[in-house]
């Protein structure tokens, strides 16, 4: 066994945390960044944070992850880091020529209290910034919350950055994708386009993190949200924020300012969900559902109802990033699956509540944990086993100890590809899921068959 | 920013690349403030015999906003020399991200005894530290999270791991752990690892060596192994290499008491200063153990290197040579002559695929160093190599030592004050008992002198200069870390990482010898970089409309 | 064991066949068939051969598919089939009301010397064909060739049917795509769209053998090719045909009959199969490949180059149809894969000659065989291990016997869903094949590491 | 060609349709002449108590061009009955689609005695006819497969099946394995199964039925097993169903000489004649075998069905009613009781949830009957019935079989004359005795009689009809084959298929009951068919744009 030391018996813990279903803010507000264009993120605190934030983005995406470092010393940590950050700016603009740097805090910067609003201010009286580029910030504490509130507060790090009002009304809509998929996000994107809505999309990794080999690096790749497109949110008709606890803050930042109304929905992953998502935008800009969309949708209930026999009733675990479980909670509801363990690492009590209600109907008794870890994860699966775990790499250690079939979703992704490439939302991302949760069943039903139950037809 | 995609059948004419002209290009770009740092650092080698060693600016800090691949201290104390240990339970007291970034991503393999002892690589451990302890202090939780790793674990040893906002907060971890080893009667023990002390990984090797040399080391004094008893240093099993090294120690008959630290328990570090010999593969990272050792135990150290076929029989040698016992150097060359005919098979078999071709080398430790052996071996020619984190003399050569200036960096960085044991000190052999074996011990003479001439060393090589040298100088293969790996294959090079091995590995000792050579000969010769270019983009020119045959 | 009497030592065999690579002509013609708009195909013979191709078709595309059949006694044995066909053409223009009646014949009506021509010229002349419908036919003996000679025999019979020459040249490019999933026929299409090209597809089952469900059947769904277009193939600037052994017959009619030009082209299977097709419509349309292929060729080559380690080297065994085969056989050689087994169950020696020539820098000898079987695929495999092993779903029973990493591809598919809603052909599907293959490569190295070797990053 | 989405909480209302009125608008659609032979062939049951069983058209040829669910003689002689017996090698002798389609795709389970037990099943052997077959004759192919089939296996039997073309060039199949026979030394036979013959798979189960009656049954007289002996007739392990049968009769004590065909071998035909009673599954197509080795043999048969709880436990009393032994009737009493709490508890389980709702059965032989049971125990009303290849007794019982006239399609089939075996034959009960048993021996009452009033029985369904029923009666589940499946789901009916169980089962015997409970629960209650209408197309019309709260 891998995990040989996790006994069955559940005791409580306060203090240990023992194999994290998250990990800290700065690496999502890192991966934010990364979907502006011409944008170098810029980590301030000592270099070890940006070096590992780096490496994790990069062995997910197997795609460059630049970023840049205050590279605090313990000088910095005692005299404050705003001398390194200028060098900082200065030096990057220089060398590498972005068009924006995107600053976000580390705990070391937050626990000596540096000013990001004062020293970006300095940069700006200083010089330091050329003409037409720019500094935006946003702090992100990595003892609050998660990455996924990284991820968010960059998000309204973004807008509060950019977002401007002209009085003109703009005919588009915000679309804040969420903690998703580069993929994910071209998918949200074709859909809303498909629909004919106008939209900025942000951020937006596409073609970012999972770009082409041409042969020539560019460190700033053609995807990303625009400048342009940044400014003008604050003129859009409306914002559609996909996934609460990723996208919420950007959206509401945009509504209390700029008063650009804002919805707030879950990824839309799965059927249901994306169904929401598709009717929200037809009925925020007026358009009508083309008959391209209600195909698509009409395929993924094909599959459903054709291949029900094989999902109902099983057994779930999940586990990951807020946003993701309760779309794919939702999903496997949907699908008559039966999510019986679902953890996240992220803390918020909203999550607990949400996934409870969505599981309300549930056959079994259903352990629904924020906040929580891997190991309580491997615990309750021990003391009721799961037909399928769900999440990222990490679960693979779980799957092999507890021969449970393994269906990798969400981040990180660190031993295989497609996560970059095939998107899991909308009504394709949902045929993909649907694929990779029948693929994982079935292929332990083989596996498992006695030579006279193993069958040429399924 | 780019670099344009390397053209083939052009390694021949890019020997002669006029360096100094690439570097001045290189510097052209900095603020002169950076440039003034960074061309101490970057240096050609110079051409023509028996010139002087020339001085590199290392170990000093990174330049704000100059994208480096270093990391940080905690990383070279938990992630590199602690993390390869299975039987302790490392707690890392900070918020998560320090802990899960360093959650099973080096491939440092364990082989435990059995199945059920103790292995607690596979977890991550923290205190996950929130809002309210950075406020109120942390200490508390980091109590609690000991008793709940006692109670549930039950392990022999527990260590904890300071980052960045603990020693801001004033957090006693050391006091805290002295405390609860007390309460636990097992051993618990504490590194003051926070990410912002020192300029790298570095400071967190010494701070590591530190801690086990004074919490661990000399607590076992069980005599164990055979007659001929070493440990293995700077060996972190990356891919299984410590396998491998293993096993060729053991046919030669040679006792292996520990490894610091890789396929390593807590155990043998207590037993450690039991062995005869201590040989050092990265020079950086652990020598201090090495030092501290023989100061207090009584035990010389040679450096060695494993990485290359000729010289790991050349360090199987010497490890013989110091024991001066015919039947060992009988025994050692017995195994180099079963082993060398299969290594020299796959060399033939390889080496003409990539004779003549080019690589550079970037990584930490003595890798970029050692890894020249195995692409000599190809015939292939290593055009740059420097360090991520290296000091002066793992370039210049111990001789260098006393004339490093200690910074404000380093010296916050403890140096233990280590004494002849009073009990446990043996001398193993005298300086002229050493002297007589023919080797000189205590001694690395660096990277530089093992380079070509007209070739670049460059120490915390930045993003802008490696895009620079690949578009100067065409690499048919490039070695880094994972945050290197995809930028410089954009720019259709292959790259190797050597921290990881790209889930390859071993390439260690003989059997990896044999690995490495048909890895480079498959990425320098794989098809799949010459469909790069699209047909359209070869050839854009529209001949009309298509007539029919 | 399941296929427990398969000898490891080879033995001559010149009249049994064991496990075929192929079925029967009609299936292939039924369904091109399928990919004509309002068509209801027809089974000239017994009905059990109906029955058999609609269950082999259902299974495999988890679909509707309905086909009429003459229904033959011994009576029509031996006295001709006519009078069941005439029979047939006028139930089924009066029950199911379709556009087209397309008919094949079968091993039995072909024995018995049925005449379609005269059979459905009487059934014109007999006032049974209502006006503005359609019946068209091609002649498929079972004993001749397999199920791809079936359909190309019936593209044929869909352009000897309904192809016209006005004279006025359409800007538009024909584009057989082959014995292919519907998903790839639209994926083919999406691509030449991409460039700005018209194109007439045909057949084209997209949208009807991977339809939506909507709560109400349709006989005859919204996908497939018009009659209008079918007739303006003799129109085209030219044809594409894809896959010399299942569309060069039609094009080489086009181009006999109505001087339409065509280029006969390996399935655009893979990279250098894609740009091959990219390239040659580009030449032959005159227009310019847009950034977006640009772009997905990109990713694919990058996925290829970075996970080129875990491919290279790696032997593969594959079976299936020969236009399939052909078309993976490059890709695998792209990859720096080795293919060692190659048994396509259609006869026809070219398919020796041209796996020959691709794979003649092969480090290790390679097996081929036209006309073949899986006993004989098998038997190789049991002498020469390999690695991978690539085919339809009867593989399974080798890769459980052997142990051998299997990925499903071809036809037909009976125990997976996914194949006709994803694409293989095309930039995108060579991704889709790429992570499949991957996958099933490294899901078998977890498997089979020992716990010092399990890891997390791969 | 439409049929609307079933929508909820409809079931009450549509035991009320006016079925008389629904058959008349089917066959208005017809042709004249379809619609009269289609009129013959859809009955509506009469209400009323004691009516007459009234009679229907089947067995008769389908219209061409009529969407039909009916297979060919071959289908029915190699798919069905020769297909689950692993021993024997069956060879297709004719070009591949034949082979080919019947290979695999019947999930006949079988379970070899051990690992080295012959098991042909996984494979499929042709002779591939090609063109130049087809000219000059395939006879000399043949006997070179045979020789081949031989030389790779060595099998004990081989068997050939004839295809269309086969019949038409003339090839003689049975003088080939004769020869073939004689020269190997093993048992070789042919069946001339060409799919044009007769006008379903019935004329193949007959043919079929001939053929190992003829060369199989009575080869070895060894008595094995107990007491109580019998043979399974019509039972094909589809799913396990069979293993599920063994299983109980094996508790109850009585011993299964053979099973015609399932789990089966040639070695069980060879002998079954020496058991003492044939029970009968599948009236249609096995019933053959039980006249006939009546006839030739002595032992009686009896017609039993395993499907559904109540009726497994009927048909163990009558096989121990048959043998008038307490202790069985004690020791299959008990089985019973044993069995029928876990049964009760799911029929509980499940029966709310699918109480009155509507079921519709079409398949083959007697399944459209038999499975009406276990629709019963769960509170649901069977629709609408019929057989895809049934004769009229199967719908109105053996009375009947006198008075059914043999058409030209029938009468090529040949009935075989059977006379007494002159050294084998042994009464086992003489017809007092028989009758002294209380049971009635040789009878089956068919379909029609089980149907409740106004419902469908439909012989030879046609695809427009089957989506006119669902459209008249939406049935909240449809069983029917593999090529109406997906046909009846895209109208938002859940289909079941009963040929093949759709991966299911097993659904036999006492287990199977509850599989089968919880199988139409699920199909019946589960979510995935409320999702069928997008939120758009509920609430198409458009609320200006959006104002945020």
């Amino acid at each position: 066994m891998l995990l040989r030391h996790t006994p069955t018996e559940i005791t409580d813990r306060k203090a240990l945390m023992i194999n994290p279903a998250k990990t800290c803010q700065p690496i999502g507000a890192m991966y934010a960044s990364l979907g502006i264009h011409g944008c170098m993120p810029h980590s301030h605190g000592s270099q070890g944070c940006c070096a590992y934030h780096r490496s994790t983005l990069t062995r997910h995406y197997k795609e460059p992850v630049v970023a840049a470092t205050s590279s605090f010393t313990e000088g910095s940590s005692v005299f404050g880091g705003q001398s390194n950050m200028l060098q900082a700016i200065d030096n990057i603009f220089t060398v590498y020529e972005p068009d924006i740097i995107s600053v976000h805090t580390t705990c070391l910067s937050e626990t000596i209290g540096d000013d990001l609003t004062q020293i970006v201010k300095k940069a700006y009286d200083d010089g330091k910034v050329p003409e037409g580029k720019h500094v935006i910030y946003a702090p992100t504490p990595s003892y609050v919350g998660s990455h996924v509130t990284g991820f968010s507060n960059m998000c309204k790090g973004i807008v509060s950055g950019f977002a401007e009002k002209t009085g003109e009304q703009k005919n588009q809509m915000n679309i804040i994708p969420g903690f998703v998929e580069p993929s994910d996000m071209a998918e949200v994107k074709r859909l809303a386009t498909e629909m004919g809505v106008k939209t900025v999309l942000f951020p937006d990794t596409s073609g970012v993190l999972n770009g082409p080999q041409t042969g020539r690096y560019h460190m700033f790749p053609k995807g990303g949200t625009t400048v342009e497109e940044l400014k003008s949110t604050g003129d859009s008709m409306g914002t559609l924020a996909l996934g609460s606890f990723a996208s919420s803050l950007a959206a509401k930042f945009l509504d209390t300012k700029f008063k650009v109304p804002c919805r707030v929905l879950p990824l839309p992953i799965g059927l249901v969900a994306t169904d929401r998502y598709i009717d929200t935008l037809r009925k925020f800009a007026g358009v009508t559902v083309p008959d391209s969309l209600t195909f698509e949708r009409g395929q993924l209930v094909d599959v459903m109802t054709d291949m029900q026999q094989y999902l109902y009733g099983k057994k779930v675990a999940l586990f990951g990033d807020p946003d993701q479980l309760i779309a794919l909670t939702e999903f496997l509801v949907t699908l008559d699956m039966v999510p019986v363990h679902i953890v996240t690492g992220t803390p918020g009590k909203e999550f607990e509540s949400t996934i409870a209600d969505l599981t309300r109907d549930s056959p079994v008794p259903v352990n629904i944990k924020s906040h929580g870890d891997m190991f309580q994860l491997h615990q309750w699966i021990k003391n009721e086993p799961v037909d399928l775990l769900m999440g990222n790499t990490y679960g693979k250690y779980i799957a092999r100890d507890e021969d449970i079939p393994f269906v990798r979703h969400g981040f990180p992704i660190l031993d295989r590809v497609g996560h970059s490439y095939f998107p899991t939302v909308g009504y394709r991302g949902g045929l993909r899921l649907l694929e990779q949760i029948l693929s994982a069943l079935l292929d332990r039903k083989d596996r498992d068959s006695s030579e006279e139950s193993f069958e040429l037809v399924m | 920013m780019e670099a344009p995609v390397t053209d083939t059948n052009r390694t021949e004419s890019t020997h002669d690349v006029d360096l100094d002209k690439v570097r001045s290009e290189i510097l052209s770009k900095y603020p002169t403030k950076v440039a003034r740092k960074r061309a101490k650092q970057i240096l050609v080698k110079p051409g023509g015999a028996g010139t002087d060693i020339p001085e590199i600016g290392a170990n000093v800090r990174t330049v704000p906003g100059i994208l480096t691949q270093r990391g940080c201290c905690y990383a070279g104390c938990k992630g590199v020399i602690l993390g390869p240990t299975r039987d302790v339970i490392n707690i890392v007291h900070g918020p998560i991200g320090c802990g899960f970034y360093a959650w099973l991503t080096r491939r440092n393999q364990t082989r435990p005894a059995s199945d059920d002892s103790p292995n607690y690589m596979p977890y991550c451990f923290s205190t996950d530290m929130q809002d309210e302890n950075i406020v109120f202090g942390g200490e508390k939780k980091l109590k609690q999270a000991i008793q709940e790793a006692y109670d549930i674990f039950h392990p022999q040893t527990i260590s904890v791991f300071s980052t960045c906002p603990v020693g801001l907060i004033g957090d006693d971890i050391h006091s805290v752990c002295r405390e609860m080893k007390e309460t636990l009667g097992i051993n618990i023990f504490g590194f003051s690892c926070e990410g912002y002390k020192g300029v790298s990984q570095s400071a967190g090797h010494h701070i590591a060596n530190n801690g086990i040399f004074q919490h661990v080391v000399g607590l076992d004094d069980t005599i164990r192994g055979g007659e001929f008893r070493i440990n293995l240093l700077g060996e972190y099993n990356i891919g299984g290499d410590a396998f491998e090294i293993e096993r060729i120690l053991d046919e030669c008959g040679i006792s292996l008491i520990s490894t610091f630290s890789g396929n390593s328990t807590m155990e043998q570090f207590a037993n450690s200063h039991t062995a005869d010999l201590n040989v050092v593969m990265c020079h950086r990272s652990i020598t201090y153990m090495a030092e501290m050792m023989e100061k207090k135990y009584g035990m010389p150290w040679i450096k060695i290197n494993f990485i290359g076929a000729r010289a790991t029989a050349q360090s199987l040698r010497k490890i013989a040579q110091y024991f001066e016992d015919d039947s060992l150097t009988a025994r050692v060359e017995e195994v180099i002559a079963r082993e060398m005919p299969a290594v020299n098979e796959a060399m033939e078999a390889n080496r003409p695929l990539c004779e003549g071709k080019l690589a550079m080398l970037f990584v930490g430790g003595s890798r970029a160093h050692h890894y020249q052996e195995l692409f000599s071996e190809l015939g292939m020619k290593t055009m740059a190599a420097g360090y991520e984190f290296a000091h002066r003399d793992d370039y210049e050569g111990r001789q260098v030592l006393s004339s490093i200036k200690v910074d404000a960096d380093s010296r916050n960085i403890e140096e233990l004050s280590v004494e002849q044991d009073p009990d446990k000190y043996r001398l193993r052999k005298t300086e002229e008992e050493l002297t007589s074996t023919g080797q000189i011990y205590r001694e690395y003479d660096g990277l530089i002198a093992d380079m070509k001439p007209n070739t670049f060393v460059i120490d915390d090589i930045s993003q802008y200069e490696t895009e620079k040298l690949i578009e100067a100088i065409k690499p048919d293969v490039f070695c880094a870390g994972i945050k290197e790996k995809y930028i410089i294959q954009k720019s259709g090079v292959p790259m190797k990482q050597l921290h990881s091995y790209d889930y390859g590995g071993p390439y260690a000792g003989f059997k990896g010898a044999i690995n490495f050579y048909r890895e480079i000969a498959r990425m320098t010769n794989s098809k799949v970089w010459s469909y790069v270019k699209a047909p359209w983009e070869k050839e854009p020119e529209l001949t009309a409309t298509y007539a029919a045959a």
